[in-house]
């Protein structure tokens, strides 16, 4: 019976053993889709929705209306960012490895997502960050060896040992906790930015979901409420072709670009090189002089690759070719920054193995720090009687009890 | 002091908290312009403004995930959730995040929001506008769970779930919005003005989250109950005439064991009565605490009255509503129990 | 602090007290929106979403591409379930005011959705209905004294007393049971045409929610899965205006009609006059047509007005302008479909007079034939130990044994 | 007769069912041509096609939907909810949908779904991927509820769940997917190769929903525990010495109220152990259902070890699950009273 199913199922281009075949991505030429005024009505700028946003193009020179025009010592600050993130990644998925943490989630290849809209945005702008965000809480002061704590839940760990590795959060920086619930924090960035615009100030929000945590309730909610209510907020999609073995159609990328998904509600979108450092801060800029002006919600979708597996648990050789990142056609971002700023004049070979030693040798240094306020073997280690702390914001008689039978030496009660 | 109804008294205690202080906001489906289905919130947009009483789109999940927000950039939402049948879709948010919020950013973030929501039956809304679903947030840490049963309390419970740094959801139950309800549903509508508790001041005042009281003095049964079931409770002291103590809980989470426990040490007998389910209840919790706290006193297994584990079925309210008869022929047969 | 407030908040034109004012709703004339080929790519027929699909103009002549070319028996016909829903819901609503019944909620002047999507559809496909769809339940087949028997909870109650008035159900007429909670019913019906193109066959599914369920997660739910499986389903949303107290603004229908909703994932919206049977009927038609070829989902809006109050518990009169209905630009369904047969000569003052007189006093027949099978107040009576009965296929232990406890006479365990 | 662990039984009970009815289909987030992220319809896809076995798009709440949908138009779907801890998206479509559809259209229409979810931690998953929830399900009527222990039982009990028309929740506790876990972190890991119930046919069988087992028979103390949990209660009456009777509930709902109250009976004593949050959770349904049943053969307050009121903190996985240690200490106190 079923072998007469008419059902369409989404299949991806290539699985393992296949050629990779990106065929399916549009691309749009360096420097051709226009910048439109920023009091441009939605309907106008539809456009920017399919094309695809790029400064960068492949000779690496910056072409058209949405060249920021940094100059080359933000663009050195920016390529720094992102190699402390890969370096800070690397290092850590070795540890993860070794069995010295439980488990990592690498940002390779999206390195630029969080940097340049880490960069594009103000100190006070409120960012609800996804687990592959790493770089933004960098970018917003997060020291190496605190985020190494976190990864040991060791006592000097921000969450107390109360979440999993790289389930950060930085108040100081205004950067929200990550929560393991995908797409949740999306509507909530949306209420944050309600609440700026109630209270009359002009700090927008900011938030990051993936191309497969669009398909959740949350993403539907997010939406409706920004268009609703005007929301001064930067929706982002990063459209990493990969949710964990299925690849974005079935999140239903196949027929149109996931920056399409607010037009129904007359959210514009921004389709972006997420590749390009360049592309990316210009249109986040944009958007968010958009929302500082009372002209609503963007929705902008980051067209990237998720370089490395889901998570230290996942083995995508079982769902995707091996060299699939290698034949991506928007290339490593860092790389394409790099060439950038050597073909200005502004870098070079050397300097970069030379920083990206400095790097490597920093992220070595905040391991030994992290390491002296524990590992997972070895002292010090959190208090355990703390894990009934935070539950309410004062202890309620019935937790301080449990806390005492736990000390008890784990007694049943 | 004045005469309220408890939407009355649940007004006011908005009222007075958006007097007082500006970072409250209200948000809900229909709460602002038309002053929310049950007239809750009427007439506090006209006061406040529509940056304040904010008519949302029909999503809860959207409305506490923005709730969520908002508290988190200051601001202390109070959502009104239309019917707690209509929770389910802002469950996650709820339990995954609205909860956990403050425990996972070990106390660096949180969000004070106040979810209120018309729960229980007795008003011929059918399964849909009649459930009580209080014991699916009891379960859940990080969240306080509160059903006034007057309008004394309502307001003093509301205003201190406003006040709190906690996450609270708080149900009202719609059947005695209007009036008490002692469980029969033969005998005409009582209003709150002739009773006590209807009595309530038009400022500023609390009562305490985390603390039950004992509504009925007794020394031969306890009756834990709380929401509409307080009146039905008090009802069937009278008509078995059994010396009955009735205590109202008024907070699910956290539960005070010690009034409960107290009360059941003294009188040897428990019956717990609630609208909701009964397997799997909040009432299992209660019996189970009970139990365990007050084992060698107790002079009989302690009861469970409550909804039949079947939906809530519109024709047969009254068959499935835990009422008096049910409730009174409960206590009776406690009694017989050596 | 709040005065500052910078927050959009989407205000109707018109409050009580106020003009009517229906500025806001574009229109486009009879018969000048183009149909295309029922192979078009979706990015062809975006027009569809923006422009709105009408075949009645203003004098009642059918005109244009969407002209359906029903025959005069068609058309009598579909006045005729038109009017019989009015007339069902006319007398209900009396009897619920005369508090024979508890609770009730008509379709006026939307009559025209349920008749017509009735009619385009075929016996197999199977329809998703929102608790405003009663004139499909009368058009597949229902008995006038069956839904009756249902508001009256009685022992012909198809519900054996279980739900709400309205909440029918019909297995025999292929139309689901309705539930008390929003939208849940639309990502089932797009599992339900899912389940038909596993199995190869080629029935397809409809479903039904207003402008304000379109907020809910299960509408996203539902496009996606839609989308993504190109389910052959038709997902239509009633847009009458309001929800209860709430403009269709507050669902975020003041920059883009709910028409382009799906339009970022691919799916085609027609945005049609929802007070012209001709209109609709053949939108619908187009659109079944095109799932039962394969072509995945449809969208329609129909653009209509919630004439009456939301349910017997509202008052509309505290937010929303008295006359607002008479207003509306797109008139009454029921009165155009009439006036356009008798511009075609197929029918006449008299005849629609006596047909009512006719529809009427069936109405009127069958509810003294329900009232046989009990009232609220006079037997027989429902068997309360009927409600353990259908929680489970079979009646486990503890619902016999609470079945039996509450023929005890409602006996305490 | 084969060796299978967890994971290999159920992956078998879908493999039977898919082979002997065409109507099975099984979707869910990396079902399909991954094989799930716990490999549980590893192979699937290959041999019965991807419009069988369907990946779908992570929306748990659109995932319970369709399949409802499919449900209704004869197909009998399988749906995998990743974790657990991500059902709430769904809970809406659970509790006021799948539970409800026969009853409100009295019969006529209902959908079979079956909803498998990985459930409990001690993997290291932190509190969102450590959950146990079963008990916000236990207390909606419409739905049964199941939680296997072994191989065996997953197998049987998975087809029963399959095969009922009834809409089933079936929980599969994660940590002893690869073999039983006696609760003490610091031994080595063992296999289901060394354990009778890791001896699973390869055809068809079914283990009946609502059957409770007892798994080890004893005449001093009853624990009544399921899940991981059974595992630690034998190893807690091995350490202890005590002659605990232990019962695996299998079904929290309808639950086999008979089998376990007629040990609590004999021995006079009853602990309850699960890994959920202990405020709310099933466990207390359990001492409220057996303190009624069992009191005047009780010799002691029934007991609860659980998870604390707390989420599932990373770092502190041991101190939160219920463990050897604290399971003995629990039970050497029970035994103590007189
Ligand atoms: C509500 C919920 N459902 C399922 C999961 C399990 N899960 C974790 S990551 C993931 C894939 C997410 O893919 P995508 O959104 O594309 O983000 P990416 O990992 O590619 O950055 C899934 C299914 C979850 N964490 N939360
Ligand atoms: C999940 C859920 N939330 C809220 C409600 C309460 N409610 C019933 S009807 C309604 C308004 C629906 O408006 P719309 O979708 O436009 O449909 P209409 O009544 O106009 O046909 C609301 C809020 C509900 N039934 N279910
Ligand atoms: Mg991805
Ligand atoms: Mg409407």
């Amino acid at each position: 019976m079923i072998t007469k199913s008419r059902l369409h199922i989404p299949r991806p281009t290539a699985r393992p053993g296949d050629e990779p075949d990106f065929s399916y991505l549009e691309l749009s030429p360096a420097g051709s889709v226009d910048k439109p005024a920023i009091g441009s009505r939605t309907r106008d700028i539809e456009y920017l929705s399919s094309g695809l946003v790029r400064v960068l193009d492949d000779d690496f020179e910056a072409k058209g209306p949405w060249d920021p025009n940094l100059d080359a010592k933000q663009l050195q600050v920016a390529l720094r960012w992102m190699m402390l993130t890969r370096a800070l990644d690397d290092r850590m998925w070795q540890i993860q490895r070794q069995g010295r943490i439980s488990f990592y989630m690498q940002s390779l290849g999206e390195e630029a997502v969080s940097i340049a809209q880490g960069m594009a945005l103000r100190p006070g702008d409120m960012c609800f960050p996804s687990y592959r965000n790493q770089g933004l809480y960098l970018y917003r002061g997060v020291k190496l060896v605190d985020m190494m704590c976190q990864c040991l839940s060791n006592t000097r760990d921000m969450c107390k040992g109360r979440q999993l590795p790289v389930m950060y959060h930085s108040k100081a920086g205004n950067v929200f906790t990550i929560s393991g619930n995908l797409a949740t924090q999306f509507p909530q960035a949306v209420g944050w930015a309600m609440a700026s615009a109630i209270k009359g100030e002009d700090h927008i929000a900011a938030s990051w979901v993936g191309d497969g945590s669009t398909a959740e309730a949350d993403f539907h909610h997010a939406l409706t409420f920004a268009a609703v209510y005007q929301a001064p907020v930067i929706l982002n999609v990063v459209n990493n072709q990969w949710a964990i073995s299925t690849f974005q159609g079935t999140a239903g990328g196949q027929r149109r670009a996931f920056a399409a998904r607010g037009l129904g509600l007359g959210i514009p979108g921004i389709r972006v090189d997420g590749n390009d450092l360049l592309a990316i801060y210009s249109a986040t800029l944009w958007a968010a002089d958009r929302a500082r002006r009372g002209g609503g919600p963007t929705l902008i979708e980051l067209v990237t690759y998720r370089g490395g597996p889901h998570s230290t648990s996942d083995d995508p050789s079982k769902y995707r070719p091996k060299d699939e990142w290698e034949s991506f056609p928007l290339g490593d971002p860092l790389e394409r920054l790099k060439q950038h700023l050597i073909i200005r004049g502004d870098w070079s070979e050397e300097k970069h193995e030379k920083l990206w030693k400095q790097l490597v040798s920093d992220v070595q240094l905040a391991w030994k720090e992290a390491q002296k306020s524990g590992t997972m073997t070895e002292g010090p280690f959190l208090d355990p009687a703390t894990m009934f702390e935070d539950v309410y914001a004062e202890m309620p008689a019935n937790l301080e009890s449990q806390r005492r039978r736990m000390l008890e030496v784990l007694g049943g009660e | 002091m004045a005469q309220m109804n408890m939407i009355e008294a649940i007004r006011s205690a908005h009222d007075v908290m958006m007097e007082k202080d500006p970072t409250v906001v209200v948000l809900g489906e229909d709460v602002g312009y038309f002053g929310g289905v049950f007239r809750c919130t009427d007439g506090l947009q006209r006061k406040y403004g529509d940056h304040r009483v904010i008519d949302a789109p029909i999503a809860e999940g959207g409305i506490i995930a923005a709730a969520i927000g908002m508290g988190v950039n200051g601001l202390r939402p109070v959502a009104e959730i239309q019917f707690a049948d209509y929770i389910y879709p802002g469950f996650d948010q709820i339990v995954s995040e609205l909860a956990r919020l403050r425990y996972r950013s070990s106390g660096e973030f949180f969000s004070p929001v106040t979810i209120r929501t018309p729960s229980g039956g007795g008003i011929r809304g059918g399964q849909t506008h009649s459930q009580s679903p209080e014991a699916l947030f009891a379960h859940v840490s990080g969240i306080k769970v509160v059903m006034p049963s007057n309008p004394y309390d309502a307001k003093g419970l509301l205003i201190s779930a406003i006040e709190s740094d906690d996450p609270v959801v708080f149900f009202e139950p719609k059947r005695i919005y209007n009036g008490p309800f002692d469980g029969d549903p033969e005998k005409p509508g009582v209003s709150w003005a002739s009773h006590p508790k209807g009595e309530v001041p038009e400022g500023y005042y609390t009562v305490p989250l985390g603390s039950a009281e004992v509504v009925l003095p007794g020394e031969e049964l306890t009756i834990v109950t709380y929401g509409t079931l307080v009146h039905v409770a008090i009802a069937a002291a009278k008509e078995t005439g059994i010396d009955c103590e009735v205590i109202d809980v008024r907070t699910m989470s956290p539960l005070d064991v010690k009034t409960l426990a107290d009360s059941v040490k003294k009188t040897g007998r428990c019956m717990i009565a609630h609208e909701a389910t009964r397997f799997g209840g909040y009432g299992a919790e209660l019996a189970a605490t009970l139990q365990k706290e007050c084992f060698y006193q107790l002079e009989a297994p302690i009861g469970r009255v409550g909804g039949w584990d079947t939906p809530y079925p519109h024709a047969f309210e009254w068959q499935y509503f835990p009422g008096l008869k049910r409730l009174s022929a409960g206590i009776r047969r406690m009694m017989e129990a050596e």
